[in-house]
């Protein structure tokens, strides 16, 4: 072997998707250059991003940072009934300027040179923009109108935010199609919301495989011991899995039942027959829907999770941070009538979510482990065949229908 | 936002406490932490009043007067559960949690003791380097019974508001 | 190198103060970290005599006898005119510093008292992890007026001589 | 300039190996596509891999986290007399489900959905196959014979286990070759194994600087002065390099002197005629192997070091974690049947040996020293003309053969 | 595994030693820490017994019963060997260890002491930021002699089983 | 859609700049590719980069660590009157063998094989050259003259050192041209430099954001309250703003008023009429140099910053760390023959420089929040348009020429 030999080392440039379509090739979860496209396509694309709530901004000027992707955006009540969203990015030399995760403001100004934007994003006010004693400032045919801040549509329903950027996002009724629809507004049925509190985690593995995760209808009985132990959720439990028409909404419903040892219940590893709770404040449960469903986790492609488990609801957003991790905001909520036993209700039972959660830890560990296998394996696949290789909604649990839904649709408008 | 479930308080001008009593809150201290860093979960609600109330929130939460907890127990059974849930019920990596308590400042109050100090955890994976993985502060009240100190209530408010993927054991 | 901003000192050997001289230090440090941990700024010069002398650096300017700081006060007025300007003139990212103190030794020094000690300064940035900022060590000198201690001297020698970006708030 | 103009910025993809075959290019230790292709090639390729030993594992259920490249496999003590070793990824969804570094277990259960393995990595339970109620569950055509863990070709030799997922691995002797089989099973020859414990480091080097390092019987006199003061290891001592017959193996073979000062220490810097031991506990050495010599470091490659320096014995697998870092496992290890004394003077030893070895230390920190330079100059070269151009067995330290017979080795396997 | 170089331990039920008994050996403890900060390794073994027992393990080999270390050395004479071939033979690049002890938990033992703790090492390498780089407890024992107290055993567990790179100081 | 579809995923590698030449693309700032082209085109390029001082190095062995680009150089006093400079590169394997920043040298040792270099960086020795007792060693024709250090080559201006590996960098006058080598003798006039001390910090943003921000006349009165609050600089203060004929390099001159609420203070969000300094030593300003500029920034391009503000002399280098990063070195001077009171001076303003730096602090964080905008926003532009679209010299602040200067040579060097 003489040195005169020129090897060519190709990056990862050709991906084929697995012949069976109810395999996911693990690159998807770990490629750079697919993680970008997503970026593109999919957070910068036509679909609604959750931003936020309205009760987090009730009155002119209250702010709230947000995301859409990894763009960090400003949500504010720019008027007493309008909301406006932008990219927090000067529109002068780009800088991210607003720093604080909430507030109330009169006008943005950047630190930088102290470009002034008003509520809406426009931008007002470019300091020395005709120069000092007539030298210097911008050019004459500047102009501040075509200079603001980037602009997000806005989607208001049943007290959530929703943005986008692009100009093809449909209506996000008709985004969410009827089916979804009604399921959300279940919960955000027009009752005024009040938060509750923030928590967050940086989960470090894929954004998408906690999109899997809350569409994982064969998960929750059997990771979460604390479910199946007391009953909350079990494989045998009336139930039923929905999506919108081409599979990215999804909604996974169920009906709480005791804790009790059958059957089912013998086929769970995880169940503990013998546990006890010493307090049972924590699983009080109060019925406050009309409908018999004591649990509904509704997934909003891309960007959140809607949960309402017994009395205790929640968004979660998603705010991806590279192909191998992202972070995960919860913001929890009740309404703003509730009674005071309600709102103690409903914290009591956040015990169970958010990154300490008796239940929702299980969910941040087990896709770690999952993002350090496909790291480890860029061969591998993932099987999602329980309940068939087809996409329908279900009247059972023990199916990964929505999963294939999610990639169905994913696979479209990735082009893969 | 000051229901039963809320923590939301004012300063009051608290008296330091002697230097004798400084000394053995340290050392209650010194025990609770090692019994937590040990594992020894069983005990650890033992070191607690039967009312107690313990809540793990961040600054976010506490800034704003929000009632949202990571984790929050309103009796010694609950903090009981958390234990007994997180030995038979909750799944996560293998870890170790090491606390590093430091600036503890102890006052009267009442016939009882307030208490203010500062916490680092300092979490090691499996074959993972050692990383800070909480910081915050402590705002506690302790009862005296018998020589024996025990905690009515621990407030622990984190700077770390993203909490690296989840808060496993109790602080 | 020996001007009046230098700080190069000889070690002379100094006696332990007694065990309450001990805990008393001990306990105005408790309380001088609570306060900058808190960001109560406006109060932070009151703890320094009117002549104090304050300064942060770097091991290695201390080794080499460079007498340039990171930051630099020849009175009480100084360190207000810091806080002041930091609260006023300065632009920085929000987050918070939590300072754990460690290994604290008191000695006596001619009727007043010398200390040395170590500094961990852990810092959040927004929607970021806890990290290790800064690392290091101080020699301070301090008086005892009417029971309470101020401080006359305070010196802080950082391991951390690559800043991560900026050092913001007073240690 | 106007701003039509498209700049093509073009990945690293094209590598020429420098003319001379004596000179190793420092994009070997950076560049990530070629370090992807070291785990296609090298890892995964036809090579036995370290896993552990067999002492470890003594009960059946025992079992033990290892790796082969970046892939988590398992060790288990399948039964009586077999060890089985497969890939720590659920056939499911792909979740490195095996989270303790040892245990027993009478299977293996992935939390994420409690798919259950035997312990030959069969799949032998998958909860709710059939569905709940006769709703959902698998498709009839699953296969669990077809879904198991992905298990590797195991050989057994001297106490020691490798692992090999390809089948063009030849045998484990074949492998090794007769001159190197000869070395190895000098210290591995048949007496039952002892563990004394682990050290476990992460160092911020390519995985090849360990092997080099090894190989290099030129520095070992130098760079530890803790060696040449005390006669551990000194140029001018009876010595041998020897490789398989494609050099991808080898051994550096020694016979310690006493501590001396002469012609040779006298050109070492490092000598120190002054050091003296207070306590010489840690340098009572006992001859216990039949042939004089007194060190023998032994490299399989791509992923080993069998070491014997007196009565210092362990292994140190090499499992990379990127192009510019390995995590290195130290295994010490006496015979099960020493005596207690000898037991006593191994781990006296061991302070020279592992992170904070009084010898090892240094390797670490100069291998880290070196994958910084690599780092920051792409065009470098290393010379590695020590003993000339060729590659060959010598009676000599002062010689590069070792790595030139590697880097010879690596080149074609790696097309470079 | 319970030969002279096994430190598996049983835990005997101790007594909390007086709080002035503890505030001495936190000072001891302090002293010591600012000795090895200070880089003064020559005189470090003097701070502990002839036939002093020394060693620096992880949990993994803590917990398995195996008595390799990281470090041992069974008498000051190893201990200053040691010292020796770190000042003499050793190659390493040059940094900082600063350590924070937190938690020391004294008791009585048969006429000496025992004590428990935790302990953060603080890493600086040249031009890179302060990290942690060891974090696990101690487990000690002390005799006094003369009002000086000497290290009769110093184990310490490092919860740090992926050393990174390399331990280079004592701890 | 079936399996068979293969998708090309794109790496970045078409890069086009913006049709109007005042803005520059945010991919500037973030492409690992771009990075790499910047290390081979400027840092390794016909450019001369910062090494140090004369003042660091005075006594003959006398060394210290700095660098170009990613690599680390070492200067030092080889002889009386001779600096010397080279890569911290062993030529055997590359180690990058000195470890301390500064010390004083006979001889510079590999730690690795010993291999020694005098300080003026020729291989001196090599152990075992010859082997021993007639075994290995280098080969016959092995020869030191050309295994030595690369060496660069070396200016020394007014006290500074500068250093360049390329043999087409014009010499240093030429390189600076006239009239920013005139701004340059102004401060570096000859007289002896002392060095008060250094501060270090990582700026995690692109390092040519900081070149920016010193070209960027604009800000300082806008972003920097303090400065505008105590009349340090402000935008109706005497001024100007001079580039080379190319633009490459730069200087920003001003001249410092007093506290004053005006016109121009008004149209200043940041000023503060109440502010009053307490101690008013940190202000103390003597006037030492003969024209009445108080303040001159002169960036040389690419690597380091000139300071003189009041009595604050330093110089600022610029070690640029991955596309997102660099390290900041700041060397503060005086002069040799300042009386103590002048150094005292120095030594109090430096409180305004630096990572802690009241008016310092506030560039470094505001690169890092334009870096996170510029790495979420690809398709982003920073707008660079004060002052118009042309690059010339003006007498006024408020303008962006030096940027546009800046970067218009840019492109032409990176062929962009
Ligand atoms: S970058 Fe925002 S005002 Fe200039
Ligand atoms: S991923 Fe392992 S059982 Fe589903
Ligand atoms: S690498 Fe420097 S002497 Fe061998
Ligand atoms: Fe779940
Ligand atoms: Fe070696
Ligand atoms: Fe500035």
């Amino acid at each position: 072997m003489d040195g005169s030999h020129i090897a060519e080392i190709p990056g990862s440039s050709a991906r084929r998707w697995p012949a069976r379509a109810s395999r996911v090739p693990f690159w998807v979860y770990t490629d750079e250059a697919i993680y970008t496209r997503e970026l593109e396509r999919i957070f910068d694309g036509p679909h609604w991003s959750y931003l936020g709530m309205e009760a987090e901004i009730p009155q002119v000027g209250d702010y709230r940072l947000t995301g859409v992707g990894e763009r960090s955006i400003i949500m504010v009540r720019s008027d007493d009934d309008t909301i406006t969203a932008f990219e927090n990015k000067c529109a002068h030399r780009g800088a991210r300027f607003c720093r604080h995760k909430r507030g109330n403001a009169t006008e943005f100004a950047c630190p930088y040179h102290q470009w002034v934007y008003t509520l809406e994003g426009e931008l007002q006010g470019v300091p020395f923009r005709r120069g000092v004693k007539r030298k210097g400032g911008m050019p004459r045919d500047f102009d501040p109108a075509s200079n603001g801040l980037r602009k997000l549509r806005i989607a208001r329903e049943g007290g959530l935010v929703f943005g986008t950027f692009s100009e093809a996002t449909p209506d996000f009724r008709d985004y969410l199609g009827p089916r979804m629809w009604e399921h959300f507004s279940r919960v955000y049925n027009g009752r005024e919301l009040k938060v509750l509190g923030y928590n967050r985690q940086h989960i470090p593995a894929n954004w998408k495989l906690m999109m899997e995760n809350i569409k994982d209808s064969y998960h929750p009985g059997l990771l979460h011991a604390f479910f199946s132990t007391f009953g909350l959720f079990r494989a045998d439990q009336e139930s039923a899995v929905e999506m919108d028409d081409i599979g990215r909404h999804g909604i996974l419903i169920s009906r709480k039942g005791e804790k009790e040892a059958n059957e089912v219940s013998s086929s769970i590893r995880s169940f503990d027959a013998e546990l006890e709770l010493e307090d049972e404040r924590m699983l009080d449960y109060d019925h406050e829907w009309p409908t018999p469903q004591t649990v509904g986790m509704i997934t909003v492609f891309p960007s959140v999770i809607l949960q309402q488990q017994v009395n205790s609801i929640s968004t979660r957003q998603i705010l991806p941070r590279g192909a191998d991790g992202f972070d995960f905001i919860w913001t929890h909520i009740g309404y703003a009538d509730d009674t005071p036993e309600m709102t103690e209700r409903r914290l009591r039972q956040a015990n169970l979510f958010g990154p300490a959660g008796l239940v929702s830890a299980d969910d941040g560990e087990i896709i770690e482990f999952s993002q350090e296998a496909f790291a480890s394996a860029p061969e591998g696949e993932s099987l999602i065949e329980m309940g068939g290789h087809d996409i329908g909604n279900t009247d059972y649990m023990i199916t990964e229908t929505a999963i294939r839904g999610m990639y169905a649709y994913y696979r479209e408008v990735m082009g893969l | 936002m000051s229901g039963a479930l809320s923590t939301n308080v004012d300063k009051p001008q608290l008296r330091m406490a002697s230097r004798d009593v400084r000394a053995d809150v340290q050392a209650f201290y010194d025990e609770y932490i090692a019994l937590l860093d040990d594992g020894e979960f069983d005990a650890w609600p033992d070191l607690f009043t039967k009312e107690c109330f313990y809540r793990i929130t961040t600054r976010e939460n506490a800034e704003a007067g929000y009632d949202l907890s990571l984790i929050c127990a309103e009796s010694a059974g609950m903090l009981r559960d958390r234990v007994r849930a997180l030995d038979k019920t909750m799944m996560f990596g293998p870890r170790s949690y090491r606390r590093f308590l430091s600036g503890l400042r102890v006052f009267y109050d009442n016939g009882g003791i307030q208490t203010r100090g500062n916490l680092l955890v300092i979490e090691t994976l499996v074959d993972k380097p050692s990383q800070v993985a909480f910081c915050g502060r402590f705002e506690d009240k302790l009862i005296c019974e018998g020589g024996n100190h025990l905690l009515e209530k621990r407030l622990i408010v984190l700077d770390t508001e993203m909490i690296p993927n989840s808060l496993i054991y109790p602080l």
